[in-house]
């Protein structure tokens, strides 16, 4: 089957992030496909390269990168929530005259909502996190 | 042809949640989906006449959600205790809308295909 | 001693009004700020237990478009006014 | 044509829960996630009202130390149970 | 000498509040004021024994407040009703605490020079 | 009178960062005097200087940074938090090698809790928004 998740609620706010991760994690064990991962509002702040994560805690904006990493994943960020909120890739950085380039781990990309609409329209079961 | 349903439960202001939906549901509408809106708890608050933003200088939150009918998205419910609840009445809102009760609502819930939550 | 107390979550958002309701001392004082303005709409559960003890400030009730619906007694005030409670209070407590 | 209801919030911080049972279909099921399991625990408002039709999550369960509290006949689930709770209802409806 | 009350009434992993919250009460205690940290609504279940935090792959916050006798601060209240209403009593709690009543709890609040919210 | 804000919400995930503005601007209008704003939790966020806010909508990251500067404010970001949540300073990216350096504006400093502590027991009020 084919799911697809959404993401509302940064790596710290609320229990969101971390809850959608580990239901990624089984929908991947359990051999199912997992289509897109989409990063809406507050969401947009787990894409960060900047966090540092104390060592006794898993930091998820790295555990997101690495799940990614492993299974190829479509790790999508909003566009429109992600400028608000300060996290941009180099090219958004580069536009918008930000010395230092951009703040987004590699393993995801930026895009617009269109992203979420198509996801919603294809898979099989869409499932929200973090409101 | 699939059908989405947009449930608003978070009022304006206190949050992002209704700008975020708005332009989700208008990116959405593109697609030329089968697409309901629905209002329900605080979401109803959403659209409430009368709201002057300019007041906290934030953008016109129920200004947003005019433009829905524009982009043909015109199937809008209101989940009618919610209103009640708080006092309020269909003549207080700022869009035509389907009033519905919980039994339709349940309806509505088993007939669609996915639900985006805000 | 009075204490102002801010309550900033709508009432279907959080306990915070009624568990602040529990504990408030005679001469306290009540602001309703944020999504806490909407406890003040009138002809809901919450809003008859506020007359006389809460006021909400101005700027939130107008974003929201409220203004003509508040419940009798309970008074709008606005930022500066916001400020002379936190004075004429001996301190703040706030509540989500 | 069953829907899978997520329930992530505490009773004291949203209306959510009492918001899903008022429209809950009859073969509809619910899963308590995050704090969303306090709604759970043996002895309170919410708990008798959701045996039989709620199951929670394990892993939040045991985070937040009431694997002991919980009401009789609100099912314990894993994170692949709750994979496979998706898979047998027609839809996800998250509730915040 | 000026007394602080740090009022916690969110539930623990939910929200990094109860992490804040352990780490400025701790940092607070260095100046030696006088200090009393409350648990009300929710926040009485920060205390809940038996937290397996490893479960989330998280830091055990129930531990975390164990810390605080250790740096003498010693002044911790529950709010017994708060405590009650969630089916829990004073032995599921993991510290010795003062079980405070609502007329207490007011009592307290009226005593305070400032009061830091969580 | 003397006065310090704590401000625990994000610039976009609750109202209270905006409040907290407000409430910081009709203090120092009332003629009284605004000791310290402390950022905590997810606070943090209102110090990025990454952020790009739509143009009919006022940035708050800029609008906070602005008030400092006209009232030489003491603008201070809990270090524990904004580490974790990728806000960091010059100093902070080197020590933890992140490339491009911080993404904290100027107008603001990074310190510890005991600046938290030292506002609450120095001045005569308290407030605290957005939690």
């Amino acid at each position: 089957m084919n799911f697809a998740i959404v993401v509302r609620s940064g790596p710290l706010a609320s229990e969101g992030s971390r809850s959608a991760l580990r239901f990624a994690r089984a929908v991947l064990n359990s051999g199912h496909s997992l289509e897109r991962v989409f990063f809406h509002g507050e969401g947009t702040y787990n894409a960060s390269s900047l966090t540092v994560g104390p060592q006794d805690e898993d930091d998820l904006t790295a555990a997101w990168a690495e799940l990614g990493r492993q299974h190829d994943l479509d790790l999508v960020i909003c566009v429109a929530s992600a400028l608000k909120r300060g996290v941009l890739d180099d090219s958004e950085a580069e536009r918008y005259e930000k010395a230092g380039g951009g703040n987004m781990r590699p393993e995801f990309v930026i895009s617009g909502l269109g992203q979420l609409a198509d996801a919603a329209l294809r898979v099989d079961r869409l499932v929200t996190f973090g409101g | 042809m699939t059908h989405l349903l947009f449930h608003l439960r978070k009022p304006p202001h206190g949050s992002s949640a209704g700008e975020e939906a708005v332009e989700a549901i208008l990116a959405t509408s593109v697609f030329e989906p089968t697409l309901t809106v629905l209002f329900e708890g605080d979401g109803v608050l959403q659209l409430l006449a009368r709201q002057q933003a300019g007041a906290l200088g934030v953008r016109d939150v129920a200004a947003n959600w005019t433009a829905l009918p524009v982009y043909e998205v015109e199937d809008l419910r209101v989940h009618e205790p919610s209103l009640r609840q708080r006092g309020l009445s269909p003549a207080d809102l700022i869009l035509d809308v389907t009033l519905i009760d919980d039994a339709q609502m349940t309806a509505l819930i088993a007939q669609v295909d996915q639900i985006l939550a805000f | 001693m009075a204490t102002l107390h801010l309550i900033s979550k709508s009432p279907s958002a959080s306990d915070a009004l009624a568990a602040c309701l529990r504990v408030l001392a005679e001469d306290d004082a009540i602001l309703l700020i944020e999504d806490g303005v909407y406890a003040a709409l009138a002809g809901t559960a919450t809003s008859q237990t506020l007359a006389g003890i809460a006021s909400a400030l101005a700027a939130d009730i107008e974003a929201r478009g409220i203004q003509e619906r508040l419940e009798a007694g309970i008074d709008r005030v606005d930022d500066h006014g916001f400020v002379d409670l936190c004075t004429r209070c001996d301190r703040v407590m706030s509540w989500f």
